[in-house]
């Protein structure tokens, strides 16, 4: 293999890492933006989503087969299914919190993530679950370069999902609501607009996306497991930082650099890779120490 | 609280419960007579009680310390550390590096083990404290991963084996071996720290974390240098870690990395916040409740962390601000 | 002069704020500092206490340049300042608000704490003493053990005087310190400020717009528009002075009533 | 503190005490067996298994007229969540139980501390699949290992893949005790051989994507590729690097051996061999054990599940032997282990209490299942 072959390779590679990272970052950007609040189960979140889609795949394989129209199909079910699940932990755990220490509302968040995880452990008696699909092997060789064409649908969806999002965000009512609010709670309720019903919205999106990737994430790599949110929920929280938080824009480009990052982060020489996930932190932490504005994050407007 | 008494609100000169009770132990003569009470049922509980009893309270011992001192961060200072475990993992690789690889004396090890910790605390503080609290918060989850996964990756420390046959401290002849020892050794530091909160509680250092942790403009107005201030909090939470876990090594005499996760950070943290940030009474509530609640809850195995889980969320949702009722209504 | 300001300024995104301002407050002198809403009277305070840093120029405070320093040690220095709006310690004690002003005058450290030095509880005890009579000086000895928050207003801004006085300063800012005191209360302000200046020597610069109050308590005024100093003097030189007329004019302000 | 606090300690005191005193041990009293495995945390996948093939165990003895005469085995579960801590948490409520002797150990990191609170109390431990060699020193003489060390397998390993011809070999492990462990031991051995680790890799638990790895994998120009840690994992990998076009030689080592693997690999696990002790999937026995399993937990055995079913037997045969439930008795039943055939092959033990004879047999990946591998 060349050099440029391998370097070519990793960016394909390391944008289809970055994708993942970049749909549950938004997440996290999103509900940081609105309640700013750290969504500490949001990474369990994925994991639901992970075995909604399973769920959702054995329901409509029947009809629809287990190609990427079935995965598709059990997608949206789970974006459904575990949007309506962030709806419901919003209201029933952050809520209700709102007012109180912030510290409190983390905690919380916490305590929610220990939930889910264990609830999930309970429920698939700590089993990994094979997440079986028709999807074939196939791709693209150019030369020593190989794409999966599931790689390539991957990538596509997550852009879509990103675009469909933007879109939503700047051009939509709720989007523009969604916006205001993050910028100024009350005068937003002075204005009218129904905060607690954008907030919901949010939460809505946030769940939905990762439920997208946990979905996408099991058909791709074909084993989903409850614990398989934690460390994709701190490097997608990373990929945040890294974009600016409370920037929607910043969390896909967070996500992007973060996958790029770890893609060739393997290959730093005289480095191990049991060194990886030191750099990636200590990405993280000189990101925040020197621009802890991420890269396209407002400076400090908003104190509340 | 180290507060000055309290004035009945107006018109209401009962309260509730928990104001009766702290007007019950008002005076200084109860105060120490509910002390000496409680030293006493901390001294004999180990000879009414098996050796699991035993090892369990000498468990929930270590958090009150490591409890205690991280309230110091985030309960006084008001600082979000998610990766206090790191201090707690400096301490016990400290002792168990030296006197397991260079044949140190435990109590001789001792004193740079604090050292490190400090200097860690100083190294993960200086550059970090002016952030807002969140990211204070994810920084310090980042340290406490990377100091996770050196530990993991170098040789002296035993790589993801960790190290094992940290020797026994001796005291004047006598070893420190049995459970009941540990117990005794970890009862002492425990009511340190609970002495040693409580007097930098009720000191100028005390007062002025609260000051900035309040409105750190007023505090700097007032000659407070808030770093400094903050930098002292992290140094000391340090230090408490550091302590917890030069006894936790020899205590276990084998550590590994496992045991300063992400998850230990938390579970500290857990505990702090449920009981009541910055009420010691509260997280020493804290630190037994996490410690005993998982081992009541072991007849139901696999069920227990989500039982414990959901409790939890339950406490934060009735009582966000800890359990530990206020002093002044 | 106690404090020399020399050629000041500053500015926010290119909007000048200050622009070359000089003056000084001489030692033990009541002096005011007035002028319209926005004429950067609260920022010239933010740049003396070390919370600004001026783009340009010097401010000398008793033989040491301030510029560069942190407000803590400002404060050290020997200037106090209040705010505009009370920022007291709310739900702490009113005697444990005015204690935080003795913080820069008192050095035990957690080692100290820990051990319960002897020197260490001297210390404490004096800090306490000091705080009592700081605030038995503004008169509220009495409610040391209520919360700050739960406390009328007009007491408050007493509190934070008592608190700025615990930090032994040589030079007292006050921002507007009448703001929402009643008739009798601004009364007893201008009795507090003189009291502040006659029995402990210390020099105070307010800024104000009640100008009767001005008026009645000042020795030396500076008047400020627009980020330059436009004039300055005794009470009666400054409130003939036609600029001063002319600056208020541009405002609409009911608080013209000289 | 409060009067809160001291009603909150002494009605937790009470509520131990309470859960803590065991049943007065009569003549058909049952026998209480400690079963130690982490059943919560990452590692529950592991230690669920376990616990599911003690269970499965003890009910077939229970089935056949229990012990010593009619007595049922019941078992009590420690979870040790794989960490050390929790660990001594839960030994020092088996040994408070009165257990007649303990199964299980899984983390060595975790398995270590708890050595000593069972020699203190004297009772008999069968660890089942912790294999670090630095338990050895720490068995105060009451712990018995039935699972091989690394050691044994690195050289079975370094035999293999020397007999392939191969030269170049990369080392890919999970950064825990024993997956980190068995990499060191095999590079090392495979250095010595004069051979090249042309890469030595980490991996995190949890992590999916291996893209990267596996890129540097084929830029090393390796010819065979040694997984040493779990098949969760592992399965990810396998795939991922036949996906990529990896064509030389993969091997697995034992944490693997699952036939769950298959189900996550999928066709990329044909071909790939596993070093294992003989489970003996054609040992009637074993066969008989897989389907047992599966018709009772909806799922097939991962890789300790035989050493799990092993470990509950010989402790039951050691009981049955000693004919009583004397733990000195019951501890020189277990060292005269005599070599007799068990699910995962014959156990007799060295003066230190470790399995006497390694015998690491190589599989191969075939149809779905595993297979052994004949050179």
């Amino acid at each position: 293999m060349t050099w440029y072959d391998s370097l070519l390779q990793q960016l394909a590679d390391g944008l289809v890492l970055g994708s993942f990272y970049a749909l549950v970052a938004l997440g996290y950007t999103m509900v940081f933006g609105v309640i700013k609040l750290l969504n500490f189960a949001h990474g369990d979140l994925y994991m639901t989503g992970a075995f909604a889609g399973f769920g959702g795949l054995s329901l409509v394989s029947g009809v629809l087969g287990a190609g990427w129209l079935g995965i598709f199909v059990a997608m949206l079910l789970a974006m459904l299914a575990v949007g309506c699940l962030g709806v419901v932990i919003e209201r029933i755990a952050y809520h209700p919190m709102l007012a109180a220490p912030r510290l409190s509302i983390l905690i919380t968040a916490l305590a929610v993530s220990l939930v889910l995880q264990n609830a999930a452990l309970s429920l698939t008696g700590g089993q990994y679950t094979a997440f079986r699909t028709d999807l074939g092997f196939g791709g693209l060789s150019l030369g020593n370069l190989f794409i999966s064409y599931n790689q390539i649908v991957l990538v596509a969806t997550a852009a879509v999902l990103m675009i469909a999002l933007e879109l939503f965000v700047s051009k939509t009512l709720y989007g523009r609501a969604m916006r205001a609010v993050a910028i100024d709670k009350d005068m937003c309720r002075m204005l009218g607009i129904n905060v607690s019903a954008v907030i919901a919205i949010t939460f809505f999106i946030g769940s939905g996306l990762a439920a997208a990737a946990g979905t996408m994430a099991g058909a791709y790599y074909g084993s989903i497991w409850y614990f398989m949110g934690f460390l994709i929920g701190l490097k997608a929280f990373t990929a945040a930082v890294i974009g600016g938080i409370g920037s929607i824009t910043g969390a896909m480009l967070g996500g992007l650099i973060l996958g790029l990052l770890e893609s060739f982060g393997t290959h730093i020489p005289f480095i191990g890779s049991e060194w990886k996930d030191v750099f990636t932190f200590a990405i993280l932490i000189l990101v925040l120490v020197f621009k802890p504005t991420g890269l396209l994050g407002k400076s400090e407007v908003e104190r509340m | 609280m180290a507060n000055p008494t309290p004035v009945a609100p107006e018109g209401r000169p009962r309260g509730n419960l928990a104001q009766r009770l702290y007007a019950a132990f008002d005076s200084p003569g109860r105060r120490r007579a509910l002390h000496l009470v409680l030293l006493a049922i901390l001294i004999v509980t180990p000879w009414l009680s098996s050796q699991y009893v035993t090892v369990i309270l000498t468990n929930a011992l270590l958090y009150v310390v490591l409890c205690l001192g991280l309230n110091v961060v985030v309960g006084y200072a008001g600082l979000l550390d998610l990766g206090y475990a790191a201090f707690f993992a400096v301490g016990a690789y400290t002792i168990g590096i030296l006197t397991q690889q260079f044949g140190f004396n435990f109590w001789a090890a001792i004193p740079f083990a604090l050292l490190a910790a400090a200097l860690a605390g100083v190294i993960i503080g200086g550059p970090t404290l002016r952030l807002r609290s969140d990211y204070l918060a994810i920084v310090t989850l980042g340290f406490g991963e990377i100091v996770r996964f050196t530990a993991r990756n170098l040789e002296i420390t035993g790589g993801a084996s960790g190290l094992s046959h940290i020797p026994e401290p001796s005291l004047f002849g006598w070893y420190i071996d049995s459970s009941i020892d540990f117990y005794y050794v970890f009862a002492a530091l425990a009511v340190l720290a609970y002495i040693a909160s409580q007097r930098l509680f009720d000191s100028r250092l005390g007062r002025a974390w609260l000051y900035v942790r309040h409105d750190e403009d007023a505090a700097e107005a007032m000659g407070i240098n808030r770093v400094a201030v903050k930098l002292a909090a992290y140094v000391i939470g340090a230090i408490f870690g550091a302590v917890g876990g030069i006894f936790f090594s020899v205590n276990l005499g084998a550590i590994s990395p496992e045991s300063f996760s992400f998850q230990q950070s938390v579970l500290i943290l857990m505990a702090v916040v449920l009981g009541g940030m910055g009420k010691i009474p509260g997280v020493i509530l804290g630190a037994f409740i996490v410690v005993l609640g998982p081992e009541l809850l072991r007849e139901f195995d696999t069920l227990r962390l989500l039982i414990f889980a959901v409790l939890l969320l339950l406490i934060m949702l009735f009582r966000p601000s800890g359990i530990w009722p206020e002093k002044r209504s | 002069m106690l404090l020399q300001l020399n050629q000041v300024s500053l500015s926010f995104a290119g909007n000048s704020v200050l622009d070359e301002v000089a003056f000084g407050v001489a030692a033990g002198r009541i002096q005011s500092l007035i002028g319209p809403n926005g004429a950067g009277k609260t920022s010239l305070f933010n740049v003396i206490t070390g919370f600004y840093r001026p783009q340009r120029g010097e401010i000398t405070f008793d033989g040491e340049r301030l510029v560069k320093r942190k407000p803590h040690s400002v404060t050290r220095l020997g200037i106090a300042r209040t705010f505009q709006n009370v920022r007291l310690f709310r739900e702490m004690s009113v005697l444990e608000n005015v204690m935080a002003g003795q913080h820069c005058r008192s050095r035990a450290g957690a080692l100290a704490a820990v051990l319960r030095l002897p020197s260490q509880r001297a210390e404490e005890r004096r800090i306490r003493e000091t705080s009592l009579e700081c605030l038995d000086f503004v008169g509220l000895a009495d409610s040391q053990e209520r919360l700050a928050t739960n406390l009328a207003y007009g007491h408050q801004r007493r509190v934070e005087i008592a608190r700025a006085l615990a930090t032994e300063p040589k030079l007292l800012l006050l921002d507007e310190p009448a703001a929402g005191l009643n008739g009798s209360e601004k009364e007893a302000l201008v009795e507090l400020i003189r009291r502040i200046r006659d029995e402990r020597g210390i020099a105070v610069l307010l800024i104000e717009h009640d100008m009767s109050l001005v008026m009645s308590v000042s020795e030396h005024i500076s008047v400020l528009d627009h980020g330059s100093l436009i004039t300055e003097g005794t009470p009666q030189a400054v409130a003939n002075d036609p600029r001063v007329i002319e600056a208020y004019l541009g405002q609409d302000d009911e608080e013209l009533a000289l | 503190m409060t009067m809160r606090t001291i009603l909150k300690l002494i009605a937790s005191t009470a509520a131990l005490h309470l859960a803590a005193s065991g049943p007065v041990l009569a003549q058909d009293e049952p026998i209480t067996i400690g079963v130690q495995a982490p059943t919560t945390g990452s590692e529950a996948t592991y230690g669920k298994d376990m616990l599911n093939a003690i269970g499965l165990a003890a009910d077939e003895i229970n089935a056949k007229g229990g012990l010593l005469g009619g007595r049922q085995i019941t078992l009590v579960s420690g979870d040790t969540a794989c960490d050390p801590q929790q660990s001594v948490n839960a030994a020092s409520r088996l040994a408070s139980q009165e257990v007649v002797g303990v199964v299980g150990g899984y983390c060595s990191g975790a398995t270590q501390p708890t050595l000593k609170i069972y020699g203190d109390a004297n009772i008999p431990f069968v660890i089942v699949a912790a294999n670090s060699t630095q338990l050895i020193p720490a068995n105060p003489g009451n712990a018995f290992m039935i699972n091989s060390t690394g050691a044994d397998q690195a050289k079975t390993a370094v035999d293999f893949f020397a007999g392939k011809g191969i030269d170049k070999l990369a080392i890919v492990n999970q950064g825990d005790a024993y997956s980190q462990d068995l990499a060191n031991l095999t590079r090392d051995a495979w250095k010595a051989a004069g051979h090249e680790v042309s890469a030595f890799e980490y991996v995190n638990k949890g992590e999916q994507d291996f893209s990267a790895l596996v890129n540097k994998i084929r830029g090393s120009g390796a010819q065979a590729v040694f997984w040493t840690a779990y098949y969760a994992d592992g399965g990810l990998l396998i795939r991922q690097l036949r996906q990529r076009g990896f064509q030389g030689t993969i091997a697995v080592g034992d944490g693997s051996n699952s036939p769950k693997l298959f189900d996550i690999a999928g066709r990329a696990a044909e071909g790939v061999y596993a070093f294992s002790n003989p489970t003996a999937d054609f040992l009637p026995a074993a066969k008989q054990f897989i389907s047992d399993y599966q018709a009772k937990f909806d799922t097939a055995p991962g890789p300790y599940a035989p050493l799990a079913y092993d470990g509950m037997q010989l402790m039951a045969w050691a009981i049955d032997k000693a004919g009583s439930t004397d733990a000195d008795a019951i501890i020189k039943a277990l060292g005269s282990a005599d070599g007799k055939e068990w699910l995962a092959g014959p156990i007799s033990f060295t003066p230190q209490h470790t399995l006497a004879r390694s015998n690491f047999v190589v599989l191969e990946g075939q149809d779905g299942k595993w297979t052994r591998y004949q050179p």
